[in-house]
């Protein structure tokens, strides 16, 4: 694959070292290059919002063969540049964008996350496992309020609900991706009052919701990531999105020259683009009845039957204002 | 009061001096070739026009310039000072002639900052010992006959009392050398002897003192020794004895000096049109930051006359030219000009109305000193019909007008663009005068005209208020020089705490009429009002 | 508030300075920018990179091609506007460091009016947008300027503060009332096309928003020339005891500058919102507004000195970033480079007086 | 019930001590008469090198002297800026801000092959002064069970801080320099040394605050670990006109409001807004004590 193009990933806001969603999407761009050989350079700006045409525009001027954006607000710019380039191949997240030489990568983060909540739902009622009480009452702490992170957490409450319509969900922002001292403060005051698993998603933050779990017996769900090593037993399970296998697997496509263009491509349950993790510290403490009916309703939402609230293509849904 | 307050250091000849010091700022030679000494047990005065290189010396000597060329001279050896500390160490103290006191400390903290008692607290903190502090302050308050509340805050006591301060600071520290830059422009006629009186008591305890003055006078009644200065020069050195004040004149002015004494005629008749020009009513003023509140000012000023304010400094003469000008808001009353009413009115009002003002503060408040000589002289007619067009500014006529302005007073500069600051201080005073007669006002509101201006910059002024009078103007003028009311003014208003305590007409004027109600109490008994 | 001080003799006057001066100006302007590239230079060698080869590389990426420097006038825009904005507030002594949030508040009411308004209105939906947003800025600064006048609260602390309030009510505002339907992030909907500010160059994406920034700069350059209330502007900076001794009131000047740079900055706000993002999103603003004041003061508040540094800190965002595509730089380079001239922009190098300072 | 008012009081403590920590040093250096802009870049700096040494030595108490020692160094370059070449301080501070992060990004990518989060195996955290049986003593035993030696060591100096600045020579020559530096220099002190150690004490404080971040309970360093806590802390002594005893107040307020922050954002208080809630109170602070001046100037 030499002759191949280099390739460019334009960082979206919040830069690499975000421990979300700029780094994991990196790692699995570095890897697709490593793996197939070809050239390629991650681009980070500090006005990545207002230059984002520019920085396109140079790429595909400049000869690079593959252009993908992390940043969401680049979706619209794209779809004209990919008119105007056509022989560049262009890729862009979380949305769906026009063009045949743009492949669109769709995350299913909202069937991630309603499993995530359908079995914290069923276990916060069950005192046999350490650590738990009897009320039924979850959280999830969100990096800011924003309709990307709203998807995780509607997810999360539609599927903490399938399980008991009476749940109590609390719902709080760090207003912040990078701040573990408050991460913990926050979730050591949603365990104070009554939650017993904490959902984080908020990225650097969530490492301090993870050491407040520890240190207070209770349990945090991982995301983005296998986070359940950070601190075994105390987490729970991880809602991993593999935005890695993502950019790695288009990498690699391209490289073969087989570069899904004009294609959307759906990372959902079905695939694994989404998934909750292999709960190796957690799965002897969790009845198999439990496990069982989250695969029952995975297997539901892939067919269909479940329908999963998503807030970036259909808005806030009424339950969650 | 037998103490030494000062301990003479042996017997040398110079205790301190300078020798062939040269120092120049760019292009301008502030020293060529400076020589003095000053014996212990001497009251030595320099005296010499603005800009004429004295504060230059005095810094050199403090260790605070270095000098382009020669060396100061301590105990009669030549030493290279590296910087104050030094200077401090070999006994050499300076109060400058701004006051070198922090305003938010106490008196006693500002006393010994920089040589604070110390004693160990809690076994491993040194901590300022307050104790041993008041002590020596007291003590060396009553060794001078002087008691000071030390634990006041400094930004509230009386000028006289900081003044103090700053040279029991130096005492404490161990000075015998004592440089004083003008001590006495801010103080009082008694203030001024009682001064002197410390000041005679440390040279008899054996101190070298340096005086800078722009009082012949004072130099005559204090110093030992003079030295005159002129253009950077050292031009005549000689004890007091050998020298009096008109041959001290001459060399200060060289050959330029004019006759410093004008001729002066009798008031014009005031120009009659029934009402007068500015009419002030039952003035009270007593905002919290005022040194001196006013209870009920009236005053008249005709057309044709120039009306004094007397009194010793701090007694609301400040406050009520503020007010007199819209710098400052009052309680009640009623000031009004040409018969608009113009009580608390913004300055501009009263511009408006045919007001001009000649602030006491040349440095802050009566130049921009960073700006250039044309905004300085230009200054609040920028919204003049005649420099505008349109909505725009006639920048051509602007500068005519300044250059016009500089002219009529004679004010010798470089360039418009030059700044302000570049100014010689009399010429600078000159441009503020310059700047507020431009407009022709009736009345002319002018405090301490001619502080800290030489002779030749003093006649100009002087003989500007009086031609400004002898074509109908007014003026309203507050000075601290006393010769300067009764050279210039129809009739003399005194002020003491706050209040009119008399009128003087001219045909009265004498330094002991002015000086008894100046000191006048004007309540029966001492009132509470602190 | 605080006094100009020493630094600016010559603000007053028009006429060219002469030469010594210029070359004064000059100096005081590429010192800071020479040093900040030498510092950068070093941190380039350290990892093994060569400095020369990464500048011209730089210096191509910024002015290489009529493309580039369109590229490179876009990233500038923003500064224009901001860096007029607090000149104006500087040059009368007023440390006015909240163009930042008066930028972002302008920006979201002119994409709020930009996509809200009827398109039936066609070609005057712009103007509206940007003289709301004008409006909306001007009054948010006018509140500052208002508590200094009158109250005299420190304009540093309240700009300060109310900068990280604007973001905040900004933040909320497009995550509540004004947030897209359809949109996977914190943004408003697309403004409508006919409220777009046309492109200059295309494909660049340099707009028109540029020559009203420049207008904003030739603008200034008039008013603190040509102006009474420039010229009254200029003395309550030198000293504003002095201005209020000659019949300038320094509350109504206060006042007046700070609304000044209140509708620069909603005009940038707008000229952004309408001619760049096309709508208002987080991230709207890069630091524009603190990036404005370096330059401000690299250009010690001169409309010449203001158009360059805009250019500069232009090509160094524009240049900084793409560079990365054709080399292994980091981008924590431009930062580097970016605080460092920040901080020699304020050093006055010629007068360093390292140990002991003689001090006047 | 009682259990929350434990918890809360716990995590306002711990929330206060870095705001707290930066907004001393903040405090000393303005009545030094600096106003320092730059106490986030130098909390970074101080958390970076804690977390460094942390790991190196496995010595909390070297981590922390370290982060405070480094942070200092960073903050005597910044004080020179100001003192000896002139600069503005607010510019140079914001500067020093971007110039800090921007080294600290380039470090961690250059050196440590990392972005944004660096972790270290075998980071000694700080220790709890207490013993873990005191959290049962009602209310306060949260709190005191959470206590670390940098909180002890913040209040401790609040204690200390006005017996010093009114009795040590260099408080006494600190404040002189803040309200009159000619005068300092007058009587031959050198005012900008005082300075300096003005500003290098703020460096000293924020690198400290920065290493309780870092080291309280996380153990890593993160680009974002201050989260703009250095402008709250320049906004706690500002409300506190400079006051210690105030300040720390403030810093608590600011404390408790994070702490809180979940259960108002619960009650419906939408997050982006609370934030700048201590942003509001400084400016509504301000105005209150300004305004009240004037009155009594005018009674
Ligand atoms: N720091 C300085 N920079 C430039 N020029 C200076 C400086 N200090 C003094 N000068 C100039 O040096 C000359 C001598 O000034 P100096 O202050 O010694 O005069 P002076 O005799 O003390 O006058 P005055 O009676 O007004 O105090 C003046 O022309 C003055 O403008
Ligand atoms: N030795 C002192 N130390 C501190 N404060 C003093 C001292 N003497 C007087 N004061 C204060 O100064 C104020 C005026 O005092 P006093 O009437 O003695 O001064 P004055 O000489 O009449 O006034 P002026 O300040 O105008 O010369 C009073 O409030 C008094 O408390
Ligand atoms: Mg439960
Ligand atoms: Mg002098």
């Amino acid at each position: 694959a030499a002759d191949v193009k280099p390739a460019a990933l334009i960082i979206a806001q919040g830069g690499l070292g975000d421990g979300s969603w700029n780094d994991t999407a990196n790692a699995g761009f570095q890897a697709g290059l490593t793996a197939t050989g070809i050239t390629g350079k991650a681009i980070e700006s500090k006005d990545v919002v207002a230059q984002g045409e520019e920085i396109m525009r140079r790429a595909a001027d400049g000869g690079f063969g593959l252009v993908a954006s992390l940043e969401w607000i680049h979706g619209e710019p794209m779809e004209k540049l990919a008119a105007d380039y056509p022989d560049v191949n262009w890729v862009i997240m979380n949305q769906t964008r026009k063009g045949d030489n743009v492949a669109s990568v769709v995350f299913a983060e909202h069937q991630g996350s309603f499993l995530a909540g359908a079995l914290a739902a069923q276990v916060t009622v069950d005192t046999s496992i350490k650590g738990i009480n009897e009320q039924a009452v979850i959280g999830v702490i969100g990096g800011v309020k924003a309709p990307g992170i709203d998807k995780f957490i509607v997810g999360y409450i539609q599927g903490a609900k399938a399980i008991n319509p009476d749940i109590e969900v609390k719902v709080a922002y760090s207003e912040s991706f990078g701040d573990p001292a408050k991460g913990e403060q926050l979730a050591k005051a949603m365990f104070n009052e009554g939650a017993d698993i904490v959902y984080q998603v908020a990225g650097g933050t969530g490492i301090g919701i993870i050491e407040a779990a520890k240190a207070e017996g209770k349990f945090a769900i991982g995301v983005d990531t296998d986070q359940d090593s950070m601190a075994p037993g105390n987490v729970l399970t991880s809602m991993v999105k593999r935005v890695d296998v993502a950019t790695e697997s288009i990498i690699r496509d391209y490289a073969d020259g087989k570069f899904p263009g004009g294609k959307v491509l759906q990372f959902g349950l079905d695939v694994k683009g989404v998934a909750l993790s292999d709960m190796n510290h957690t799965k002897d403490i969790i009845p198999e009845t439990y496990l069982a009916r989250v695969d029952a309703l995975k297997a539901d939402i892939i067919s269909g039957k479940i329908e999963v609230w998503d807030v970036s293509a259909s808005g806030y849904p009424d339950f969650f204002k | 009061m037998s103490a030494t307050i000062v301990q003479p250091r042996g017997s040398v000849e110079i205790r301190i001096g300078a020798n062939r010091i040269f120092k120049s700022y760019g292009s301008v030679q502030a020293n060529r070739n400076v020589s003095i000494s000053v014996g212990p047990r001497q009251i030595h005065a320099v005296v010499g026009e603005n800009g004429a290189g004295k504060s230059t010396l005095m810094r050199a000597l403090q260790g605070l310039e270095t000098v382009d060329g020669g060396e100061v001279i301590v105990d009669d050896l030549p030493v290279r000072f590296s910087g104050p500390q030094q200077a401090i160490s070999e006994g050499i103290g300076m109060v400058h002639q701004e006051f070198m006191l922090a305003p938010e400390l106490t008196l006693l903290e500002n006393l010994v900052l920089g040589d604070e008692p110390t004693r160990p607290s809690f076994g491993f903190l040194q901590t300022v010992d307050w104790d041993v502090a008041l002590g020596e302050a007291r003590q060396i308050g009553e060794r001078a006959g002087i008691s000071i509340d030390w634990h006041r805050s400094t930004s509230t006591a009386p000028v006289h009392i900081q003044q103090y301060v700053e040279i029991f600071r130096l005492l404490r520290r161990g000075s015998d050398v004592l440089i004083l830059d003008e001590p006495t422009a801010v103080l009082a006629p008694q203030q001024v002897e009682q001064l002197f009186g410390l000041l005679r008591q440390l040279r008899e305890n054996g101190a070298s003192i340096i005086f800078i003055s722009h009082k012949l006078q004072e130099v005559e009644a204090l110093a030992d020794h003079v030295t005159i200065m002129r253009k950077g020069e050292t031009v005549a050195s000689a004890s007091v004895d050998e020298m009096n004040t008109s041959q001290m004149t001459r060399y200060i002015m060289g050959e330029n000096a004019k006759a410093a004494q004008q001729t002066r005629g009798e008031p014009g008749r005031p120009k009659d049109t029934g009402a007068p020009l500015a009419k002030i009513t039952g003035l009270n003023a007593h905002t919290a930051n005022a040194q001196q509140p006013l209870y009920n000012i009236s005053m008249d000023v005709s057309c044709g006359e120039i009306v004094g304010i007397a009194g010793v400094a701090g007694n609301g003469q400040e406050e009520l030219i503020e007010c007199l000008v819209g710098l400052r808001k009052a309680q009640s009353g009623s000031i009004s000009i040409n018969n608009a009413e113009l009580y608390n009115a913004e300055n501009a009002s009263f511009r408006a109305h045919g007001q001009g003002y000649v602030s006491p503060d040349r440095a802050h408040e009566g130049l921009a000193k960073s700006a250039t000589i044309e905004a300085n002289v230009m200054a609040g007619s920028q919204r003049e019909p005649a420099f505008l067009r349109g909505p725009m500014l006639d920048r051509t006529a602007f500068r005519k007008e300044a250059r016009a302005r500089l002219d009529r007073l004679d004010v010798q500069y470089g360039t418009l663009n030059d700044p302000v600051s570049s100014l010689s201080g009399g010429n600078q005073q000159k441009l503020v005068f310059a700047r507020e007669t431009a407009r022709h006002p009736k009345l002319l509101v002018v405090s301490q005209p001619t502080r800290g201006v030489d002779l030749n910059g003093i006649a100009t002024i002087h003989s500007y208020l009086l031609s400004h009078r002898e074509t109908g103007g007014s003026v309203v003028l507050a000075s601290e020089e006393l010769d300067e009311l009764m050279f210039l003014c129809d009739r003399i208003l005194v002020m003491s705490m706050g209040r009119f305590v008399g009128e003087v007409s001219r045909a009265e004027f004498s330094p002991q009429k002015i000086g008894e109600l100046m000191l006048a109490d004007p309540l029966p008994q001492k009132a509470a009002n602190g | 508030m605080v006094d100009g001080g020493s630094e600016n003799v010559v603000a007053i006057d028009a006429r060219p300075p002469r030469w010594t001066l210029a070359a004064e100006n000059a100096m005081r302007f590429s010192l800071p920018v020479l040093l900040a590239f030498l510092a950068g230079a070093v941190l380039l060698l350290a990892i093994g990179e060569n400095p020369v080869a990464i500048y011209q590389l730089m210096l191509s990426e910024g002015f290489g091609s009529e493309r580039r420097i369109a590229a490179t006038l876009s990233a500038s825009t923003p500064l224009l506007f901001t860096a007029v904005a607090t000149a104006v507030c500087f040059r009368s002594g007023v440390f006015n460091v909240g163009v930042d949030g008066a930028f972002v508040l302008g920006g979201l009411g002119a994409a709020v009016i930009g996509y809200a308004l009827p398109v039936a209105l066609g070609w005057t939906i712009a103007p509206l947008a940007i003289g709301s947003a004008m409006l909306i800025a001007a009054f948010w600064l006018w509140v500052p300027g208002v508590l200094l006048a009158k109250l005299e609260v420190d304009e540093v602390v309240s700009t300060l503060m109310l900068n990280f309030v604007a973001l905040g009510i900004s933040g909320f505002l497009v995550n509540s009332v004004f947030l897209s339907e359809t949109s996977g992030n914190n943004t408003t909907e697309t403004i409508h096309e006919v409220a777009e500010l046309s492109r200059l160059l295309p494909p660049s994406t340099l707009h028109s928003g540029f020559l009203l920034g420049l207008l904003c700069v030739l603008g200034y350059a008039f008013w603190t020339q040509r102006t009474p209330q420039g010229f009254e502007a200029a003395l309550v900076g030198f000293n504003n005891r002095f201005a209020r001794s000659v019949g300038i009131s320094v509350p109504g000047t206060i006042i007046l500058v700070m609304i000044i740079s209140g509708l620069v900055s909603g005009a940038g706000g707008a000229a952004h919102a309408l001619g760049q993002v096309h709508k208002f999103s987080d991230g709207f603003s890069a630091g524009y507004g603190f990036t404005g004041m370096a330059i401000a003061l690299l250009a010690r508040n001169s409309a010449i000195g203001i158009l360059l540094g805009a250019i500069l800190f232009g090509a160094l965002a524009s240049a900084g970033t793409t560079v990365q595509l054709f080399s292994d730089i980091p981008l924590d380079i431009v930062n580097v480079i970016e605080g460092t001239v920040m901080i020699f922009a304020v050093v006055e190098l010629g007068r360093l007086t390292l140990w002991r300072g003689t001090g006047q | 019930m009682s259990d929350m008012i434990d918890q809360v009081l716990a995590s306002t403590l711990i929330l206060t001590t870095p705001i707290l920590l930066a907004a001393i040093g903040g405090l000393v250096n303005r009545q030094g008469g600096i106003v320092n802009i730059a106490l986030e870049a130098k909390m970074l700096a101080g958390a970076f090198v804690s977390v460094v040494v942390s790991s190196a030595t496995g010595s909390w108490f070297l981590a922390v002297v370290a982060a405070a020692l480094f942070a200092s160094l960073v903050g005597l370059v910044f004080s020179l800026t100001i003192t000896r070449a002139r600069a503005n301080m607010i510019i140079s501070g914001l500067g020093f801000n971007v110039l800090v992060a921007g080294l600290l990004g380039f470090l961690l990518s250059r050196i440590y092959g990392t972005s944004g989060t660096l972790r270290f195996p075998d980071v000694q955290l700080l220790p709890r002064i207490l013993p873990e049986s005191v959290s049962t003593i009602p209310i306060f035993g949260e709190a005191l069970a959470a206590l670390d030696p940098l909180t002890a060591f913040a209040w401790l100096s609040v204690g200390a801080l006005p017996f010093l600045l009114a009795n040590t020579r260099i408080g006494l020559r600190l404040r002189a320099a803040g309200n009159a530096a000619q005068v300092v220099r007058a009587v031959g002190l050198r005012e900008k040394t005082i300075q300096d150690f003005g500003t290098v004490f703020a460096g000293f404080f924020s690198g400290l605050a920065g290493a309780h971040l870092a080291l309280y309970s996380i153990g890593l360093f993160n680009e974002g670990l201050t989260a703009g806590r250095g402008f709250i802390a320049l906004a706690a002594f500002y409300f506190a006109r400079n006051q210690p005893v105030q300040t720390a107040m403030a810093c608590l307020l600011f404390g408790l409001l994070d702490a809180t922050q979940i259960r108002l954002q619960t009650a419906g208080y939408p997050p982006k807004l609370m934030g700048t809630l201590p942003y509001v109170m400084v400016i509504v602070s301000l105005c209150i004590a300004s305004w009240s001046q004037k009155k009594k100037a005018h009674t």
